[in-house]
């Protein structure tokens, strides 16, 4: 299968008054064509960061200071900002956000904030960019889309602004669309909603997706393949059922016992001891160590490689092959 | 929207009652008496007493307001005590070129603070931020009566390419074009006076404005469908922050007419300012209630209109 | 991010901020450079602000004396040393305002607080006499004011105070009522926290840093006024000397065109006062704004 | 938590608490608006039981746990709290009842005042009650309390922004139950937090009832929490009680349309098994035009007629399963 997105060893590092510190480090993996990879993690993982890295809208202290980002066959990073501008971003990649109150333009119509993404990259008369509008909000399930045209974000519910940013996502219909917690901010029942759309549309635009999450029950139900990050690092990847069913890194392990589940479950939940470290505050050696049920010497001092087991990637000295343990 | 309106015009009746109220209090409460400069060793006590009478100033507070407002709201402002002039025709010949002048200093605050705002916001901490921050700053510490005499000192005086006062050339009694061109050059010194601080304040409140506008999520959206810069500052964030700045609207008009008093006294303008001190100094409190009272409906006004622009330009209140 | 600044209070926070921004530790040396002049005016020059000096023949006063050594900056219209006015005239410059600025703090704070508070109908008379005042331009109010009451340094102060308390009561107000709707309100009612308590523990605290940078806004504001009505003769009187006042010859054609050493420095004072004091107010603002 | 089932006796008692917000102005010209946030709900919460109130956005589950407290007077209706009805109190009873009766907030960031140091934070229920107690004695309670929660004394003289979301909302938990209180609604209280944390706090939770026999009205949009938590549950659509039954009984036989369709809408968690989802249709109406009828006639995909016409009654079963549907 073909790499639309490749990224390889994704590095980015924010200058504050406190000093430089590095968002995430060694970012690498790939985006299949019309497949769905999860970035899951929880605050401060560098999930965001690494989506906004790619789209180059990083905050004015971030920058990328090491790595590759190539979409189909185009090395990002080495491309001019204006042609990064004009031809990439909305084009060839777009990106849908969490909280679509805010994302949208309070003063634009609907219509308008569609049509723009078509007027700055396409040669299209007003009359085509506005039929397109309206067929591509009907795509994404708006009802009396004619109407809708003229309306102003704030007239329209969540669920429905979340698929007006979704139209504008994909109305130039790219090859990647990166969707950065695009239900987190919504009801269950919405939520349910818009993860079906987003299956749907990926088939009919051909459009692959990036999702970035911190549920893993979405993760379950929308990815292909999910990546696990955690401090800056990637810990674990692989293809979805693998993961879920055979977690490797134990953190992944963690976090898919912390959750309670639907079937009922009784007594102490299984815990993560500590808290997530924040940018500043990640220990040296493995940067899970500090709460790791697994932890050995090495892990304190040494950070580890990452390890082929099966078919998942993991970021784990118990992994490591070079050591032959007796027990696992 | 329709409703929107009357619900602010209703609101303002209180003001507009407090208004009244306050400018009377403000007279009422002041010593001395305007008929004291007229007292004539030679006349008896029974005529003064009849002159005041006559007045009116010996009714009791309440008659004086009663009967005082019904006549301001039958458009009668009044005489003068000396000379018994009409005050509505005495503030008539001075109202326009007063409205000249603060127009112009409209006009010019948000035609230059504006743009001034924008440019520091998007190069921001850059040193042409730094530069027209420092220049702001200036602006809005400078007495404007110290800033008058600078720009007289400088282009009446060293340079000699405006006229230091007055409205019009006394000698040359233009006509027609060229007398507009004669008052356009005696406004362009007095209405730069009287706006700076204007200019300065509007610029430091689109610039923060304009910052917290490109922090938002909707221009990072903007960036995300790789719109060209011009388009995300202009249509997505200019746009934006140009709404809370028509509150400015409001707040410039008593802040001009504040500074009308001072820059027409400087330059000899004969507007309401310069009459005001006039009046003041003469002790024509008729005159000075009348001023209070124009000022502040205009104010009112002025804030009335600037709320429903602001309505106008947010579809979120329109609606 | 936030668990990068470990240890440390709001206000500890603020002060670093504060430190950093050159702007602000220059408008804080300008400020305290004129406090100190204002409180040891008579050490610092050996004249008396009032004194008048005779020219060579011992007669006539010495009246509009060009800079000299005697004179650092000249003598005014009745031969009086201009430096030692203008350090004089930061006495009553800096007393008028802080006066007046306390004044309206204090009264436009508690207004404030009332009517966020409580809201309702006490809300909407207080607002509704708020807009009253803030409808009439200041000037207006201002010169309406002192000169109803005869001018004097205390009718001054009063007249500033009762014109800028507005400003102040809508800014609290309007915290307040954000404040209000905060979590940790409903946590302390739910505490058993009684509503002075709720507003002396929770509500000023919070309301405290907006307060501070009002006043000195605030504060640059009322020396502007003050030095507005004085120039206009309607503030503080001859013979006690003050920035605005010492301007008012200036109005005279030959004392603008030919004696610059008269009005040039009671100005550029004014206006070296007013910057720093901005500059100290933006610092304080950036500092504590929880945005950064 | 949900294995000690107990019928025991009844602690607090509402009766048709309804509360409704005027919005708008109170105007003449506009006519206000009325939302009516909590609609005429009765239910009751046994002592030492644990009961989920689960909802979307505009359910008015927060705004019941504020009335509850009485941190919001009701528009009508009768709160009954060990027997006595607490919505006529006045001041000083109300005072001496805020002691039995604590709110733990959302938002561990916004729930705590920022000026306060974590010890006077802890210390404010104390003073208010405690005025026997010498500062000393007072203090030593509040540093029992943080290690209670799992926290340290150290930590008194900080301030809440150096505490990670967790670490807040621990504080906030010692706060809240410093006074010994019988009854504590616990408002979304893991909701900001981090998986792996969320579980710590759930599980803290749970200890502190078990230690000092509390009784919780656990409050929250997630499903899976409200299952791992709760004896009994409460589900809420626009005001009104849809669904109120054992946990176990409602999570394995729902029986009303709209606790189907919410529990078909989640995630199984499961990426095998997600074609099962069920996807409700359309939106929450708004509640400031809530429908006559059933609230959920809307969406509802067995509606009939009179669900649209007429409001069905809570019925209770023998089992304490109670439903409020026509066609059940």
């Amino acid at each position: 299968m073909k790499d639309v997105l490749r990224v390889e060893n994704l590095t980015v590092e924010f200058k504050t008054e406190e000093g430089t510190f590095t968002a995430i480090e060694g970012v690498s993996f790939r985006l299949g064509e019309q497949r769905t990879l999860a970035i899951v993690g929880e605050s401060g993982s560098g999930k965001s960061v690494t989506s906004l890295a790619i789209m180059q809208l990083l905050a004015e202290n971030g920058r990328v200071t090491a790595g590759d980002i190539v979409l189909d066959g185009e090395h990002l990073l080495q491309l001019p900002p204006e042609q990064i501008q004009h031809r990439i971003l909305g084009q060839q990649i777009s990106m849908i956000f969490q909280e679509p109150m805010t994302a949208l333009n309070p003063i634009l119509t609907v219509g308008d904030q569609i049509t723009e993404v078509l007027f700055e990259h396409q040669d299209i008369s007003k009359r085509d960019a506005r039929a397109r509008a309206i067929d591509v909000l009907r795509e994404v399930g708006i009802p009396s889309p004619e109407k809708r045209i003229k309306q102003y974000p704030h007239e329209l519910s969540g669920g429905m602004r979340q698929r007006v940013m979704i139209a504008m996502g994909l109305v130039a219909q790219p090859k990647v669309m990166i969707a950065d917690e695009p239900t987190t901010a919504l009801d269950v029942t919405i939520e349910a909603q818009i993860l079906d759309l987003l299956d749907t549309l990926k088939r009919e635009f051909k459009t692959s997706i990036l999702f970035v999450t911190h549920d893993l029950n979405v993760v379950a139900d929308i990815a292909d393949d999910v990546i696990v990050m955690y401090a800056g690092e990637i810990v674990e990847r692989g293809s979805v059922l693998d993961v879920f069913e055979k977690p490797k890194h134990p953190y992944t392990r963690g976090l898919l016992e912390a959750m309670p589940t639907l079937s009922g479950t009784t007594g102490d939940l299984p815990t993560i001891p500590g808290v997530v470290p924040s940018i500043a505050t990640r220990p040296a050696g493995c940067r899970f160590h500090n709460r790791c049920a697994f932890v050995h010497d090495r892990c304190r001092s040494e950070s580890p490689a990452v390890h082929r087991v099966d078919e998942q990637d993991v970021r784990c000295h118990l992994f490591d092959p070079a050591i032959t343990r007796e027990s696992e | 929207m329709a409703r929107y309106i009357l619900k602010r015009l209703i609101q303002s009746i209180p003001v507009v009652f407090g208004i009244t109220v306050l400018s009377f209090a403000i007279m009422k409460f002041a010593p001395g008496d305007p008929l004291a400069n007229f007292i004539d060793p030679t006349i008896s006590m029974e005529d003064i007493e009849a002159s005041r009478a006559a007045l009116g100033l010996n009714d009791p507070w309440y008659v004086q307001y009663a009967g005082w407002l019904s006549e301001v709201a039958r458009g009668n402002l009044g005489y003068t005590y000396a000379g018994n002039h009409s005050i509505r025709a005495l503030i008539a010949q001075r109202f326009p070129n007063t409205i000249i002048l603060t127009l112009s200093a409209f006009v010019l605050s948000f035609a230059v603070g504006v743009p001034i705002g924008v440019m520091g916001a998007i190069r921001k901490n850059t040193r042409t931020d730094y530069g027209l921050t420092v220049f702001s700053l200036v602006g809005v510490s400078i007495p404007s009566f110290f800033f008058g005499l600078l720009v007289i000192y400088l282009f009446s005086i060293l340079l000699g390419v405006f006229p230091s006062g007055g409205m019009v050339n006394m000698r040359a009694r233009y006509t027609g074009f060229a007398r507009t061109l004669d008052i356009a050059h005696h406004l362009i010194l007095p209405a730069i006076v009287l706006s700076l601080s204007n200019i300065a304040t509007v610029s430091r409140f689109t610039r923060s404005n304009m910052v917290d506008v490109l922090k938002e999520d909707y221009i990072r959206t903007a960036r995300a469908k790789g719109l060209r810069r011009k388009a995300i500052i202009y249509k997505h964030a200019f746009r934006n922050a140009l709404i809370p700045v028509i509150t400015i609207f409001g707040l410039s008009i008593p802040f001009l007419f504040s500074g009308a008093y001072i820059t027409e006294s400087i330059f000899n303008w004969p507007g309401m300012g310069s009459l005001g001190i006039q009046a003041i100094q003469d002790r024509e409190y008729g005159i000075v209630m009348a001023l209070n009272l124009i000022t502040a409906s205009l104010v009112l006004l002025g804030n009335l209109t600037a709320d429903v622009l602001y309505a106008v330009a947010d579809p979120r209140i329109r609606h | 991010m936030m668990q990068l600044f470990q240890r440390n209070s709001f206000y500890d926070l603020a002060q670093r901020r504060f430190v950093r921004n050159r702007l602000a530790i220059i408008g804080a040396v300008i400020t305290a450079v004129f406090v100190f002049i204002a409180i040891f005016a008579p050490i610092l020059t050996p004249y008396g602000p009032s004194e008048f000096f005779f020219a060579e023949d011992g007669v006539t006063y010495n009246r509009y004396a060009p800079p000299s050594s005697d004179h650092w900056l000249g003598t005014d219209s009745l031969g009086r040393d201009v430096l030692t006015r203008v350090f004089y005239g930061a006495r009553v410059t800096i007393v008028v305002a802080f006066s007046a600025v306390l004044i309206s703090t204090i009264v436009g704070t508690i207004v404030g607080l009332v009517a966020g508070f409580f809201g309702g109908i006490i809300d909407s008379i207080l607002m509704r006499i708020v807009d009253v005042v803030i409808s009439f331009p200041v000037l207006f109010l201002l010169i309406s004011i002192s000169t109803i009451l005869e001018p004097s340094l205390w009718i001054v102060v009063f007249a500033i105070g009762f014109v800028r308390w507005t400003n102040t009561a809508r800014l609290v107000r309007g915290e307040v009522l954000r404040i209000k709707q905060l979590d940790f309100i409903s946590a302390a009612r739910g505490c058993g926290s009684p509503s002075p308590k709720i507003i002396i523990r929770h509500i000023i605290p919070n309301v405290l840093a907006p307060v501070m940078v009002q006043i000195t806004i605030g504060t640059a504001q009322a020396v502007l006024m003050e030095a507005s009505l004085s120039f206009l003769g309607v503030g503080i009187q001859q013979p006690t000397p003050s920035w605005g006042n010492m301007l008012i010859d200036a109005q005279r054609s030959l004392v603008l065109r030919e004696m610059p050493w008269i009005w040039i420095p009671p100005g550029t004072v004014t206006l070296l006062l007013v910057l720093g004091i901005y500059f100290l107010g933006d610092g304080l603002r950036d500092a504590f704004d929880p945005k950064q | 938590m949900n294995h000690r089932s107990s019928t025991g006796d009844i602690l607090l008692d509402a009766r048709e608490v309804t509360k409704e917000y005027r919005l708008g102005g109170a105007f003449f010209g506009a006519r206000a608006a009325t939302l009516t946030a909590v609609n005429r709900l009765t239910f009751s919460v046994r002592r030492g039981e644990t009961l989920g109130v689960v909802g979307e956005s505009g359910c008015g589950k927060s705004t019941l746990g504020r009335v509850l407290l009485r941190l919001e007077d009701p528009t009508s209706g009768s709160v009954a709290f060990e027997g006595e009805d607490i919505v006529r109190y006045d001041h000083r009873k109300l005072r001496a009842l805020r002691k039995d009766m604590q709110f733990i907030f959302q938002d561990p960031y916004s729930s705590m005042n920022p000026k306060m140091t974590i010890r006077d934070i802890v210390l404010e229920p104390l003073d208010n009650y405690r005025k026997d107690l010498s500062v000393a004695r007072k203090e030593r309670l509040a540093g029992d309390l943080l290690e209670m929660v799992g926290l340290t004394r150290d930590m008194m003289r900080r301030y809440p922004h150096e505490f990670s979301g967790g670490q807040r909302q621990r504080v906030v938990i010692a706060r809240g139950i410093a006074l010994n209180p019988k009854f504590v609604v616990c408002d979304e209280v893991v909701s900001a937090l981090d998986v792996s944390v969320q579980a710590q706090v759930i599980n803290l939770l749970a200890d502190l009832k078990q230690r000092l026999s509390l009784t919780y009205l656990f409050i929250s949009h997630d499903l899976r929490v409200i299952r791992h938590v709760s004896d009994r549950v409460m589900v809420l659509y626009l005001g009104q009680i849809m669904e109120l039954a054992p946990a176990d009984e409602l999570y394995e036989g729902p029986l009303h349309p709209y606790t189907r369709s919410l529990l078909g809408a989640i995630s199984k968690g499961d990426p095998r098994n997600r074609q099962e989802r069920v996807i409700l249709r359309g939106e929450i109406p708004s509640p400031l035009n809530a429908p006559r009828g059933c609230p959920f006639a809307t969406r509802c995909p067995i509606a009939e007629a009179r669900c649209h016409e007429e409001k069905p009654p809570l019925v209770e079963r023998s089992d304490g399963h109670a439903v409020s549907c026509w066609l059940v």
